[in-house]
């Protein structure tokens, strides 16, 4: 058995495999530690960063619905310098592709963020301008194009890095956007993010989140997401890195299909922690069995 | 590296009404387990994702027991597992309680499920002084269980079927107001934990409490399971339910409103 | 046991329960008459018609989704006439509202269609702007408010029916649609249609629906109805008619809860065809329970 | 009023390579059923959210038979149920095939999985002249319960294993040149059906079909089934596979593309 070239270069960033996990879904990288291998991953998404510590959301922040979960966490974290100081030196002993996910309520907040982080050994950004689960800023930027290209041209002129844009998919359109995001800048795009929704608890007659509403992610999105990955890789010529309920290999080969240039898994990883792994050498066996020589030659070849 | 491990079910009895004791094969991958910790399973069923926590109540040197109560469509599938079929398990997680050799009279108090996690923790706590005081609403389960390993254990009911009528926390205030108590370890519902945290407060005794919180990943990576517990510098620290818990220091957690 | 009082007033609209069955999961009626007694159903929402018979898209019409479903009919349908001479008469021998589903391509077949069907006995129109399956039209007009609202008001003048529009959750914003259709004198909001989505065989690296992509229904998306219904409800001052993934009666307490005054029942028909009286009655059961003695107490009344 | 039924699974059989033989209880509420019709059944498992359409392959007093090929998730989970497991099966659904009493002379020609719904059917041709061709990839299967009914059947497998040696079609052919025949009854995959619909055109022989489409409700109201079909006036009528067929006449269906 010939080995399977796994790598992919997204418009300049170097993935040993496509397989990257999801932010907010892999925290820091450390609880995953103990059950993959770091090294073996193309690249880690740490958790959503702001410029100053986040509390979060309050509790409940999790409702499980039919193949899905809506979470309400709400961007806790530790803030960027913490992450800079005490997280970034753990996750760079590993031999994986850094990517910081930042978020702010304004566009100087991801200025900052993206300055800040232009003087640090992170890999990439990825700007998430699609976050449901902030009250300011958060899912506005997201939905219109306008200012997706504003931020994202600010942004890229105010770091060095190569730059993600992650989008929601809660909007009417979602090629557009994308070519925002493209026009202002953008090296790669990411996507979906969650949808939004809520679950209501029939006995206690509220909301079964505190905030009400949370972000769907998992299986049952799934259908969007590859439609999603689908338009925008059509429209745009940066590469997308496709995610939304891959469970499987044979879900993240329907992402390559649809033309994404890497996959990030989220939500699968709550249910096998070891599932990135078991994924790739999933897309390798198949691969093989297809007779393909690398990756590369799958993504976008939907016959279609 | 760890992983998830495929666990056959070794019996399954009804002990109470919608209470099941389960035994699972305990594998070599489960390494050394601590009382108080807990295990991630996979219930299967249609369109259920996540996993399901559920403490470990009790480990034999091939088994491991566990306490299932028939609450959601999760549970009740795992009170329908057939003895030979498999488990999809994670764990054990959490931290488990913290024993502390020197400590020489100790409560062991527990209601409703919540009682099941503290089974294996009186076997390890052998040589102390217990006290163990039991909770339910009717019908008591476990007791013969505990009974086992401590002698004299106290069964309150919420209808008086069984033993006190009336709240066990009450039987925790009489307990620590008559006898001499190094510390307190809790499992129950938050109602009751809260209660235990304020008797403890008033008689100024330690305790452990282990606490219930939704969970995804269960690892420590997702963040959906935070609770608020006091902390020295900032005043309030968000920790995680699943990793850095579920067993806290009572005079740490901050409940909910 | 007292009766539970079932019956509702949708601003004028009068069903005896609030169980009604979505269009284009229920045919003509005719097909679920061997399964369920109509006269016990609140209203039937017919099979989209058109002005013209439509053949409807190329098979592949349906892939599996986790809990969902992929539709892609593409308004197949005999055309408003033929309905009105051969289906219309047998639906009205049954104690039950019928809602004619109008589709167009343009606002001018709105506006025919309805017209034409003010003549007749329908008891409601459902003004369809959200269908993802017909190529012009459909889904644009259902995306921007202010074709919503043109649409609406045109349609609104060329009908003495009372007019139900439905919306698409393909939006950025829900809320405005919403706002836009009462705006232009709806007498009713329905929500959700599907969510667009895609389904790839990986064997044959193509599309499983001859059209590529489809309508995602069934509890997959249920978290968002009950978000779009809760949001769109707060603002509008006419009923909404809640649907997305209702399969028991438990599903249905969250849409009441959410605000919907009545809801409707689609993908869930095609597991248990009896499964829209399964619901009406855990509704009356649940309600017994809770102490109230007509659904209208549990409408909107979310603690939140 | 019609409902869907709950029917104990009676026995469970591989009779070959991924294809099971599965008996489930005939309850009354399957009323009369037709050779040719299927049943929707409902697979359980996570994530499974549309029935899966299942003929009928045989019917005794007692039971139904069905032939179960492993093809995906559902049909897996089915091959996977234990004798006493229920199913939750709509049905019997569809139209059946037509048997006109005057016909004389029958050739029944299945090509895999699709021979299952055939064998009810040559039980109710009983004292017709009926010729069986089958034919499958590699190992057949059923072939001594259709010889129970009509002797020396006919196989063909695609790697010569058993039988001719190539497709089914070829000995269609021979047998319509070489007889007389009133009437050809064919159920497989689409590319069989093609060529049977060539060969009985060629020959100007009646013929009925049993095609197979993608379903969600099974009985004729969401209309993702739709086959196409010649009609007189227009040109071509689009109905339902699984109301107005699965079993249409050869003349008639209209093959994508
Ligand atoms: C650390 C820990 C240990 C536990 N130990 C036990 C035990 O030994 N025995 C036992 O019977 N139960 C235990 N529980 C509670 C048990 O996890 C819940 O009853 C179970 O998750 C409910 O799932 P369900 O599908 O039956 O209910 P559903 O209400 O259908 O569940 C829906 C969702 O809510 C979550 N959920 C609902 N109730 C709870 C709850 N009380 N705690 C956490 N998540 C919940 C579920 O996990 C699921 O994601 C424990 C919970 C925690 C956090
Ligand atoms: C009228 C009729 C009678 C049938 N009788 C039999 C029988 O007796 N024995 C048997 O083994 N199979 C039969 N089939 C085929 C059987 O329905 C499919 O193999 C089955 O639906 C596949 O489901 P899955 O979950 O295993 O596969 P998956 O590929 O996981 O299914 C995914 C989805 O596609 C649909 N699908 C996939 N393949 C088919 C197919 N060939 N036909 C229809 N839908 C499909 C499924 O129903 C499901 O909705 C029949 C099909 C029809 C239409
Ligand atoms: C618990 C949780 C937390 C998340 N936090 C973030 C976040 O901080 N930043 C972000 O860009 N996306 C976040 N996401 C979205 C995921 O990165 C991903 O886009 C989404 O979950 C869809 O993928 P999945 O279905 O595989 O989970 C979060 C998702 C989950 C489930
Ligand atoms: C097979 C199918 C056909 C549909 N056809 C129509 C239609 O003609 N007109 C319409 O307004 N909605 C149509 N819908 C949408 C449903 O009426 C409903 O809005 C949607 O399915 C969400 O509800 P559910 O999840 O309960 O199915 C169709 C849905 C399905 C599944
Ligand atoms: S459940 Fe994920 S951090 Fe606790
Ligand atoms: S499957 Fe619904 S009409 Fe045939």
């Amino acid at each position: 058995m010939n080995k399977i070239d796994m790598s992919v270069d997204l418009n300049g960033l170097k993935l040993k495999n496509p397989i990257t996990v999801a932010s907010g879904t892999f925290g820091f990288g450390r609880e995953y530690a103990e059950y993959v291998d770091l090294n073996k991953i193309g690249g880690i998404m740490v958790k959503g960063l702001t410029l100053e510590e986040r509390q979060g959301n309050p509790m409940p922040r999790v409702v499980e619905t039919p193949m899905g979960m809506l979470n309400s966490v709400g961007l806790q974290n530790p803030g960027v310098e913490y992450f800079i100081k005490n997280e970034l030196p753990y996750l760079k002993q590993y031999d994986t592709k850094v990517i910081a996910n930042i978020n702010g309520n304004t566009i100087e907040d991801y200025c900052k963020m993206a300055e800040i982080l232009s003087n640090t050994s992170v890999d990439a950004l990825e700007m998430n301008i699609s976050c449901p689960n902030v009250k300011e800023g958060g899912v506005a930027f997201g939905t219109d194009p306008d200012m997706v290209y504003k931020v994202t041209k600010q942004v890229r002129e105010n770091c060095n890095k190569f730059l993600i844009v992650k989008l929601s998919p809660n909007v009417s359109d979602i090629k557009e956007i994308g070519m925002a995001a493209e026009k202002g800048g953008a090296d790669c795009i990411s996507l979906i993010n969650t949808l939004i929704g809520m679950g209501i608890d029939i006995e206690k007659q509220k909301p079964i989140l505190a905030r009400g509403i949370g972000g769907l992610s998992g299986p049952a999105v799934k259908p969007v997401a590859v439609r999603m990955v689908y338009e925008v890789s059509k429209v745009v010529d940066i590469p997308v890195i496709g995610m939304g309920g891959i469970m499987d290999y044979a879900d993240a080969v329907e992402f390559f299909l649809a033309g994404a240039g890497a996959i990030s898994i989220g939500t699968a990883n709550f249910i096998n922690p070891r599932v990135s792994m078991e994924i790739l050498k999933g897309l390798e066996d198949y691969l093989q069995r297809k007779g393909y020589s690398s990756i590369k030659e799958l993504i976008g070849q939907l016959k279609f | 590296m760890k992983d998830r491990m495929f666990c056959k079910v070794l019996s399954n009895v009804e002990i109470a009404k919608d209470i099941h004791k389960l035994e699972i094969e305990r594998i070599d991958g489960f390494g050394e387990i601590k009382p108080g910790q807990f295990l991630h399973i996979k219930c299967g069923g249609e369109g259920l994702l996540l996993r399901r926590p559920i403490s470990i109540s009790y480990i034999e040197k091939d088994r491991i027991g566990l306490i299932i109560r028939r609450a959601g469509k999760g549970t009740k599938l795992l009170c329908d597992k057939k003895v030979g079929e498999t488990l999809d398990v994670l764990g054990p997680l959490g931290n488990g309680f913290s024993i502390d050799d020197e400590v020489e009279k100790v409560i062991v108090i527990g209601g409703g499920i919540g009682t099941a996690p503290l089974l294996e923790l009186v076997k390890s706590l052998k040589g102390k002084d217990i006290a163990v005081l039991l909770g339910y609403r009717d019908e008591p389960y476990l007791v013969d269980d505990f009974e086992q390993w401590v002698k004299g254990v106290k069964v309150a009911t919420e209808d008086g079927s069984f033993g006190y009528k009336g709240y066990v926390t009450d039987l925790l205030e009489e307990e620590i107001k008559n006898n001499r108590v190094d510390i307190i370890y809790a499992c129950g519902p938050e109602i009751m934990l809260k209660k235990v945290q304020d008797i403890c407060n008033r008689y100024k005794k330690k305790s452990q409490l282990s606490i219930e919180e939704r969970m995804a990943c269960g690892v420590g990576a997702c963040l959906v399971c935070t609770c608020k517990v006091k902390a020295e510098e900032k005043g309030v620290k968000y920790v995680r339910t699943c990793k850095d818990g579920p067993v806290f220091w009572g005079d740490e957690v901050m409940f909910h409103e």
